[in-house]
């Protein structure tokens, strides 16, 4: 195994939205993550913790409102002009809803090239021939450059959202939910385009979904968020296994099985997530946390590695031990 | 409901601020309208012989009386510090405490405004909702017409209109005022429903009405027509929305799917439109009141633009405006009241 | 799918022919076209002097020489009535242009930029809208000399905040939509970005409600001309027509009814065609 | 389990007028609901689960749909019923528990008067009385602190609780039929699982016979009785949860099931995808509606449309596809469909 | 209105009670003889104050009215007032000579402290040219004057010469404009600005109680409505008729249309600064077709001004003056072609209320049809008013104008116009810039102290030709009317006064 190089490490990370009425949400609180070239990480989670704010955050689109994000050692979290442009065309994004990412007055072509002839300044013939064949290589054939959005299904504009993420080839890109608007036929059409892309290209991706199946199949490393804070953070296979995060634990649990076999024990988790403007004090999961005691209400567990490339955020981590067998 | 209380003071303490705004744009506005009102007064009912040096000394002298040849910030130091007071100061001619004049106006206007309103919402209401279920047929294609003809009528001729057939014609309503010349009226609280009552004239309502259905109907029918698009648009709105498809789930009949569902949730955006539309018929009162004579703010505003008399042309548009605040305030809260989801502070 | 191939909003309601569609929509756009081209080329077919004035005062309808007969100077009517369209269309469009230009101009800042420009551009939209316009037009129109100036300048400008609301709500609507971020992220800069990605995708809605504008522009400019603060007579004009016509209500009914129906049918169609370029563009169909 | 039929529904078509034509959303269903089960309607975006569902209780009534076929609960055709009639059976005989919880809750109206608004629809109870039992029911569908969730308005519960409250609603009048559109589509995992415990909890209380529609195979597999796969507008394949899921005999059942990402089992390199796309317009082919789509399928296939088909004596386990048994196995295999 | 009929129903024998409604330019609801504010206001102070002297207008001469008699001094400098004993004020007070020093002194002293802030003070003139004011005894007064003034019995009966209530001068003070108490027929009641003055016939009137019980002067701005409000009864007269009713109302059985006075002069200026040639400016009064504005301006409300600038209802009028106001439209053109003017751009104002805006379209024409070129510009009554003394304004070459006879004499009319210093002299047309413009104050002066009305009237038949001849700063249109028009019902009104905007209606009845 080759040794890691980080690519894109995320410092004291936090993004506060101000709401309404001094209401302020802190919808990514401090996260420390490091995404390693090559890899493609895959970030689950409730709906609201978070992830889609972590990954607009990292390739700054959403601007942090504290922490460093650094691209390949260097700090890119203020960057501006014309040197954050360069950076812009390394950092790249794929959308979950197929419908809204795409501007329906524009061709295809023009949505694809666009990051082309801003972020990379490619002059249009050469920009036109790149158009082409990644329009080819989504599987869409270059005919399609000259029609619109409304004109394609949902699978087909998410092909075009990887394109255009695709041509001012990049070196790392952020996939927000990807396949989660796309029918179970359609989403196994789009991830395989998606893997094949990666080992081509050697991508590096931050992989976000909140359907553990897909992630399993996609991502090499698992993060898990809560509230707003990495909770823990394993490679697949350990994280399969099993988590080591009481959360993480009753995530997976509670997926449904196409298995004939009676289910393993079902942790279900009581409540819901809580409300992200007003955290609970101490661990914030100790709400919803079935092995909760008085330390986890008053005391904040510090994310801390438990094994090689595993951390979690817990005073009493469920250590993965033994599976079932 | 914590909360709902500190949405409801937020929106009431903004309205100083807003007023603050407009008082400055209203002096510097009122300022730029050509003409003095020195010369005027200075030339006024002389009998021709005063001399130019004469009236050139005077119209000084007048400036200087009236504070207009003070430097405009300085004019404008004092103006706001007299608002602040409620003392809008007093008419260049004669001297009138603008305060009293605008206490006898705005109740005549808000009387005005507020019976136009509801007449315009009354048919509206009434027709955009019928446009809205009969969608397609000829009864919304009729209601859509005459809605947006009545919207487009040239509102300046209407009064005339009126007041040719009504007034004259027929003589059925009298074409000038507020109340009969004839009748003794004392105001209290210068409404006058709210009068009649208190002094227990009864006998002043009915003449009071006959004089406010004409204008108030003139100024009510351009908004009417506004109305029934809105209603309709919104009811078809809300009737497309998923919750109305649950009240039908549950098995309630068309009539109760209305009353409990469609109605106040279509009178979200209604609201707001008449908010705004309120400054319409503000506006509209300006020409409404003149034709009728009737004795409000906008013919008070008319006459201060005619004369030239800053104090009266301020203090009639600052009440306008403030009358437009606080009903968009009412409508804010009114809105508050309808819409539980605002109420998350 | 089985709509046009290559076209969409306003371009593929237009190939679509969803435009026009039923009497009363096609009437109008028929309407509001002959009013146009009575504006621009009327005063070329009628060859009376609309100010020249005669002794034959209030001659009556179908007087020899002058079909709509004369007003009250004498002048013919039908000319009046025919040049009377070009001040107040100019002052209509003009004023829409005008208030189209402030308005979305102003609100698509504010609604892609957010945050503390649109805080205080939007509240300076509120400020001038918490003037009744007509108030607002009038003090601005009789701080100038009367005209078509200033007319459109009043009009344009008491109008626009209006138009900033929706053009402010559209654009922010547009600008939290992924492919604006997608144009961010592709390095596409913000006034790009607007004119691009933004200004086409809220141009349907955005221009139903001008032309609803228009008709209320051209309610004002009627309007004021009768209050004597537009269009200065001798040059024809309705609004000032049917001012100057009320004199002689009782004798000349004409006088006021053809410039105020005139007025009325203009103002009617705008809106009519205002409604149906807005079911045209409505994806929701709730018209 | 196999109780008395409840609705029998036969030749049901569902057409919508579009610009393009005439939408054949459901185009002739049979299927049948028992008293008590949890019957599972799968089928991918737009293959008219909704569209079949609205029409059994005629929610998707209107100008521009067009409804056919018999719809017989208690002897009554639904189809054919006046909308007077229908009203006594909608939330007193069959319920619905829509989907996007927020939009099918009025935002302007406290949930303890929604719920019951329902039962005062069907039953002369005084305000008093509805209020409280409105409370019990939220207390039933696991609300916690139900007197102040009655007051709260939908917007300040979690989405979660306001597919209880749904659920609630839908159990008000204690209905013979419950049509779940989706219900838990929208929720977290960790919420699902609460739901779907719910629901089978009430069914087995109740004895509740619940219509889930759903495009989840992991939850059906959790929670259904028997499953009815549908695809472009037809049922294509229908039988105990077991058989459908787990000896799958039609090709795009077997499609589907072998491309669900899943969380146990080996995980693949690549999932086994169906290739295109679904079929949504008004143009129908011919033959079988999968065939443009289908690896295996032949002229045979194209020409007209199979009908259902019983695949093994006895069972009521049918398929819409002209394959026989040996092509069948190959396609399994060649789909790496999971062993049973 | 409806009410107010139900109201007299009760009384339909006598013709008493009832309420007289006046419609009205406008009121600030200040009526306070030294502070002009509307024509309205005015007529208010002409109820509630009498003066010294009174005009009726139905005849022009001064008569007693609070002065019993009077006698002057043979130089004509000294004039002692024999006052009216047993008349008092509404207030119930006793008038005497301290209330007539105490009312006069306000308008021949600035520093009254009485007076409000902005004050006209229309008396102010006859303040300049007193010696001493005195009062011997309580029903004495005495002027003496400086220089001989025949027009001081006539211009002590205008607004500035009425007598307040002393004890309320000093009650209200400045405020006293919206406090008048006199000794007239109706005494104030209430006032709103911009709507309304309501006044009560005053039982202790000198002259016997008015027959109605209450007069509402009525602010009416908008023409139509003036017309329609007639027609329905909601007021029961004006004489801000529109022209153009007239011939409507005319004929209409339910009010009456009074021949009114041919009163008032409407002129253009011509400002000498920016016409300089004579021969142009006569070229331009030659082009008026002067009848055309009477039938289509005023409606027939006019007549030609054939005596200049003193209309027919005043004893200095001289037909023979015809000649100054013709109309020759080549003469015209040949002037403007002798003077190389054709082609020349003038510039006209008018007002845009009232006959002004036609006048101005009418004269347009003439102007354009004898080769000039017109460029017109129409501005609100306040406006113009203001531009008119603005001799720097763009439009200023010609303006459009009209002044009524404020008291009935032909100084108020050729005296003030063709005066060289002065509002017209000065501000307008610049005539005190003209070569011998300033003999014109002392002709003018020498005038009308002329005690003969023959000779009086042919001096200032002579001074108005030469003034007309060699000037030509003022340009005739016509002489015209405040037509005044009142319900049938209304009997007995002073309509000759109200068409001069006095309100003397105190014998009228509804
Ligand atoms: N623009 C915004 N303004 C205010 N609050 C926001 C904004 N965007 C997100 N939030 C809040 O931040 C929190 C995290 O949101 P985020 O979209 O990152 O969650 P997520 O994990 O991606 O959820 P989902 O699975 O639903 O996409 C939520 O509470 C959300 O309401
Ligand atoms: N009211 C309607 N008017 C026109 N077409 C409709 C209407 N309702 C549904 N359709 C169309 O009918 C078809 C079937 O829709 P239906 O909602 O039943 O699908 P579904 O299986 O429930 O899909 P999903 O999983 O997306 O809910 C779709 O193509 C849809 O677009
Ligand atoms: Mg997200
Ligand atoms: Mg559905």
């Amino acid at each position: 195994m080759k040794l890691p190089t980080p690519l894109i490490e995320l410092e004291k990370l936090r993004v506060d939205f101000g709401g309404s009425g001094g209401r302020r949400v802190r919808a990514v609180r401090d996260v420390d993550l490091t995404i390693y070239q090559g890899e493609t990480l895959g970030l689950v989670g409730e709906s609201g913790c978070g992830k889609s704010t972590l990954g607009r955050a990292t390739v700054r689109v959403t601007e942090p409102t504290g922490g460093t994000i650094r691209y390949l050692g260097a700090d890119i979290t203020t960057l501006r002009g014309a040197h954050f442009r360069q950076t812009r065309a390394e950092l790249q994004m794929v959308f979950q809803d197929p419908f809204g990412s795409l501007n329906p007055r524009r061709t295809v072509a023009d949505i694809v090239a666009e990051p082309l002839l801003r972020a990379r300044r490619t002059p249009r013939p050469e920009a036109r021939r790149i158009v082409d064949d990644l329009l080819d290589q989504v599987g869409l054939g270059r005919e399609a450059g000259t029609r619109r959005p409304h004109e394609f299904s949902g699978g087909q504009r998410q092909r075009i959202g990887i394109a255009r993420a695709l041509a001012p080839a990049p070196t790392f890109v952020v996939a927000d939910e990807p396949v989660s608007a796309l029918d179970v036929s359609i989403q196994a059409q789009v991830i395989n385009l998606l893997a094949d892309l990666i080992r081509e290209r050697g991508l590096t991706m931050l992989f976000i979904s909140h359907d553990l199946g897909v992630v399993r199949h996609i991502a090499d490393r698992i993060a898990v968020m809560y509230l707003g804070e990495i909770i823990e953070i394993a490679s697949r296979d350990d994280f399969f296994a099993g988590p080591a995060h009481p959360y993480g634990e009753a995530l997976l649990s509670s997926v449904p099985t196409l298995s004939r076999q009676p289910r393993r024990e079902r942790i279900e988790l009581t409540g819901d997530l809580p409300d992200p403007a007003a955290p609970p004090a101490g661990c914030t999961f100790h709400t919803r946390c079935r092995y909760a005691v008085d330390r986890c209400r008053t005391e904040a567990p510090a994310l801390t590695e438990v094994a090689a490339g595993r951390q979690v955020r817990c005073h009493f981590p469920l250590l993965p031990v033994k599976g079932p067998a | 409901m914590t909360g709902t209380w500190w949405l409801v003071v937020k929106r009431l303490a903004a309205v100083p601020l807003v007023l603050l705004a407009l008082s400055t744009m209203v002096f510097v506005a009122v300022r730029t309208l050509p003409g003095s009102p020195a010369t005027g007064l200075a030339a006024g009912g002389s009998s021709g012989t005063s001399s130019a040096a004469d009236i050139t000394a005077n119209t000084a002298k007048i400036n200087a009386a009236l504070g207009l040849d003070k430097p405009l910030p300085e004019q404008y130091a004092t103006f706001l510090g007299d608002v602040v007071h409620l003392d809008l100061g007093s008419s260049f001619y004669g001297g009138n405490d603008i305060t009293g004049l605008l206490g006898d106006a705005l109740p005549a206007t808000i009387e005005l405004t507020v019976a136009a309103m509801l007449i315009a919402v009354l048919i509206g209401m009434l027709t955009g909702i019928l446009a809205a279920l009969r969608r397609g047929t000829w009864i919304d294609t009729a209601t859509r017409a005459i809605g947006t003809v009545s919207f487009s009528l040239p509102w300046f001729a209407l009064g005339v209109l009126g007041i040719v057939v009504f007034g004259v014609w027929l003589r059925w309503l009298p074409v000038i005022g507020r109340l009969p010349n004839a009748l003794d009226y004392h105001p209290l609280t210068n409404f006058v429903l709210l009068d009649a009552i208190l002094q227990d004239r009864p006998e002043l309502i009915w003449p009071w009405l006959q004089h406010l259905i004409m204008p108030a109907t003139t100024l009510a029918l351009s908004m009417a027509g506004f109305i029934t698009r809105i209603v309709r648009a919104s009811v078809l709105e809300v009737l497309g929305d998923d919750f109305v498809r649950t009240a039908r789930m549950k098995g309630l009949s068309p009539g109760a799917i209305l009353r409990r569902h469609v109605l106040r949730n279509s009178s979200l955006p209604i609201v707001t439109v008449l908010g705004l539309q309120f400054g319409s018929l503000l506006g509209g009162s300006v020409v409404t009141e003149t034709v009728f004579s009737y004795p409000g703010v906008g013919n008070l505003l008319v006459n201060g633009i005619l004369q030239r008399d800053y104090p009266i042309v301020q203090g009639a548009a600052l009440a306008i405006a403030l009358l437009f605040t606080l009903v968009n305030v009412v409508v804010d809260l009114l809105y508050l009241a309808l819409d539980p989801r605002l109420r998350k502070a | 799918m089985s709509e046009s191939t290559t076209t969409s909003g306003l371009r593929g309601a237009l190939a679509a022919r969803r435009l026009g569609r039923g009497p009363l929509a096609a009437g109008s756009w028929i309407v509001v076209a002959l009013f146009v081209l009575v504006a621009i080329a009327g005063p070329l077919l009628v060859t009376a002097d609309p100010t020249r004035n005669t002794a034959d005062a209030l001659l009556p309808l179908g007087a020899s020489g002058h079909l709509l007969g004369t007003d009250d100077l004498g002048r013919d009517e039908l000319a009046r009535m025919v040049h009377g369209a070009r001040p107040l269309l100019l002052v209509a469009f003009l004023s829409t242009g005008l208030a189209a230009l402030l308005g979305v101009g102003i609100g698509m800042i504010a609604g892609y930029a957010g945050g503390k420009v649109e805080w205080v551009l939007m509240r300076l939209m509120d400020l001038a809208l918490a003037f009744p316009s007509m108030l607002l037009i009038i003090l601005i129109v009789s701080a100038w000399s009367p005209g078509v100036g200033s007319l459109v300048t009043g009009i344009g400008t008491a109008l626009a905040p209006g138009l900033a609301r929706l053009a402010r709500a559209l654009a922010a609507r547009e600008a939290g939509r992924d492919y604006v971020l997608a144009a961010r992220l592709g390095g596409t800069r913000a006034p790009r970005i607007l004119v691009q990605e933004v200004l086409p995708n809220m141009a349907g809605p955005m221009l139903a409600q001008v032309v609803m504008t228009l008709s209320i522009a051209a309610g004002f400019a009627a309007g004021l001309s009768y209050l004597g603060l537009g269009i200065q007579p001798p040059t024809p004009d309705w609004g000032y027509m049917v001012q100057a016509g009320q004199e002689f209500l009782y004798r000349a009914p004409r006088l006021v009814v053809l410039p105020a129906a005139a007025t009325l049918i203009f103002v009617v169609a705008c809106n009519f065609v205002g409604d149906d370029l807005r079911d045209a563009l409505d994806p929701k169909g709730t018209r | 389990m196999s109780g008395e039929t409840l609705l029998e529904i036969r030749g049901l078509t569902v057409g919508f007028d579009v610009p393009a034509g005439r939408l054949p959303a459901v185009a002739g269903v049979d299927l049948s609901l028992r008293r008590g089960e949890i019957l599972a309607l799968v089928g991918e975006s737009g293959s008219g689960k909704s569209a079949l569902s609205m029409s059994l209780v005629g929610l998707n009534r209107g100008p521009g749909a067009h409804i056919g076929g018999e719809v017989l609960f208690h002897g009554r055709d639904l189809v054919t019923a006046g909308e007077r009639e229908l009203r006594g059976v909608r939330g007193k005989d069959i319920a619905v528990v829509f989907q996007d919880s927020l939009a099918a809750l009025n935002p302007t109206q406290r949930i303890g008067d929604q719920v019951a608004e329902m039962i005062r629809a069907h039953r002369k109870v005084t305000r008093g009385q509805a209020g409280r039992r409105a409370e019990e029911l939220l207390g039933e569908v696991g609300i916690a602190g139900p007197a102040q969730a009655a007051r709260a308005y939908p917007h300040q519960l979690s989405g979660g609780m306001r597919q209880r409250v749904m659920i609630a609603i839908g159990l008000a009048n204690d209905p013979a039929v419950l049509i779940a559109d989706e219900p838990t589509t929208a929720l977290d995992v960790t919420i699902q699982a609460q739901v779907l415990r719910l629901l089978t909890k009430l069914q087995s209380e109740h004895g509740t016979a619940i219509v889930l529609i759903t495009h989840d195979l992991g939850v059906v597999a959790e929670v259904a009785d028997r499953v009815a796969v549908m695809y472009a507008g037809r049922i294509i394949e229908q039988g105990t949860r077991d058989e459908v899921l787990f000896d799958p005999q039609h090709p795009y059942t077997m499609g589907l099931l072998s491309s669900v990402p899943r969380v146990d089992g080996p995980a693949v390199a690549r999932l086994p995808a169906i290739a295109g796309n679904p079929l949504t317009g008004v143009a129908r082919p011919a033959g079988c509606a999968f065939a443009p789509r289908c690896p295996f399928a032949h002229d045979a296939c194209r020409a007209e449309m199979p009908p259902l088909r019983r695949r093994y004596g006895g069972t009521a386990h049918v398929d819409r596809c002209v394959l026989d048994d040996a092509a069948r196995t190959r396609a399994r295999g060649a789909l790496e469909v999971l062993a049973p | 209105g409806i009410a107010a009929e139900k109201n007299d129903s009760s009384s339909d024998t006598a013709r008493s009670g009832g309420t007289l409604t006046l419609a009205i330019d406008g009121t600030s609801a200040v009526n306070d003889p030294a502070f002009y504010t509307t024509l309205g206001d005015w007529m208010v102070v002409d109820c509630v104050c009498r003066g010294l002297t009174f005009i009726s207008f139905e005849t022009n001469e001064p008569t007693a009215d609070l002065a019993e008699s009077w006698t002057v001094s043979d130089d004509q400098l000294v004039y002692t007032f024999t006052l009216r004993q047993g008349v008092t004020f509404h207030d119930g007070t006793a008038f005497t000579s301290a209330d007539v020093l105490a009312s006069l002194n306000r308008q021949f002293n600035d520093a009254d402290k009485t007076l409000p802030k902005g004050s006209s003070r229309p008396l102010k003139g006859i303040g300049d040219n007193l010696a001493a004011l005195t009062a011997p005894d309580a029903a004495t007064v005495v002027f003496k004057l400086k220089k001989p003034d025949r027009t001081l019995l006539g211009r002590l009966s205008d607004i500035g010469g009425r007598i307040i209530s002393k004890a309320a001068l000093e009650k209200y003070g400045a405020g006293i404009g919206k406090n008048l108490v006199g000794t007239g027929p109706f005494k104030f009641a209430s006032a709103t600005a911009g709507q309304n003055v309501t006044l009560e016939a005053f039982d202790a009137f000198r002259l016997g109680k008015p027959p109605i019980d209450r007069l509402v002067l009525q602010q009416v701005t908008d023409p139509s409505t003036i017309v329609s409000s007639l027609l329905s009864g909601d007021i029961s007269a004006t004489q801000f008729t529109p022209y153009s009713a007239l011939e409507q109302l005319k004929g209409d059985t339910s009010v009456t249309v009074y021949d009114t006075p041919k009163s008032f002069d409407a002129f253009i200026m011509m400002d000498v600064r920016r016409i300089p040639e004579l021969a142009v400016r006569k070229a331009i009064n030659l082009a008026i077709d002067r009848q055309a504005l009477i039938t289509q301006a005023f409606f027939g409300a006019a007549v030609l001004p054939d005596g200049y600038t003193i209309p027919p209802n005043q004893d200095a009028y001289d037909a023979s003056l015809a000649d100054l106001s013709k109309t020759d439209v080549a003469e015209a053109k040949r002037l403007i072609q002798e003077a190389g003017a054709t082609g020349r751009t003038v510039r006209l104002m008018a007002a845009s209320d009232s006959w002004h805006p036609k006048a101005a379209q009418l004269i347009t024409q003439n102007l354009t049809d004898i080769g000039l070129k017109v460029e017109t510009d129409s501005v609100d009554p306040a406006a113009y008013f203001n531009r008119l003394f603005d001799a720097g304004d763009k439009f200023h070459d010609l303006m459009i104008w009209e002044r009524n006879g404020y008291y009935p004499d032909a100084d108020d009319m050729i005296g003030s116009l063709a005066k060289p210093s002065g509002v017209y002299g000065e501000f307008m047309s610049g005539f005190n810039t003209l070569d011998g413009s300033a003999a014109y104050a002392d002709m003018l002066f020498e005038a009308k102290n002329i005690a003969d009305a023959t000779a009086r009237k042919a001096r200032y038949s002579e001074i108005q030709r030469a003034w007309a001849d060699k000037y030509m700063t003022l340009s005739m249109l016509v002489c015209a009317s405040n037509p005044v028009v009142s319900g049938t019902d209304v009997k007995d009104m002073n309509w000759k006064a109200l068409g001069n905007h006095r309100c003397y209606v105190e014998n009228a009845s509804v």
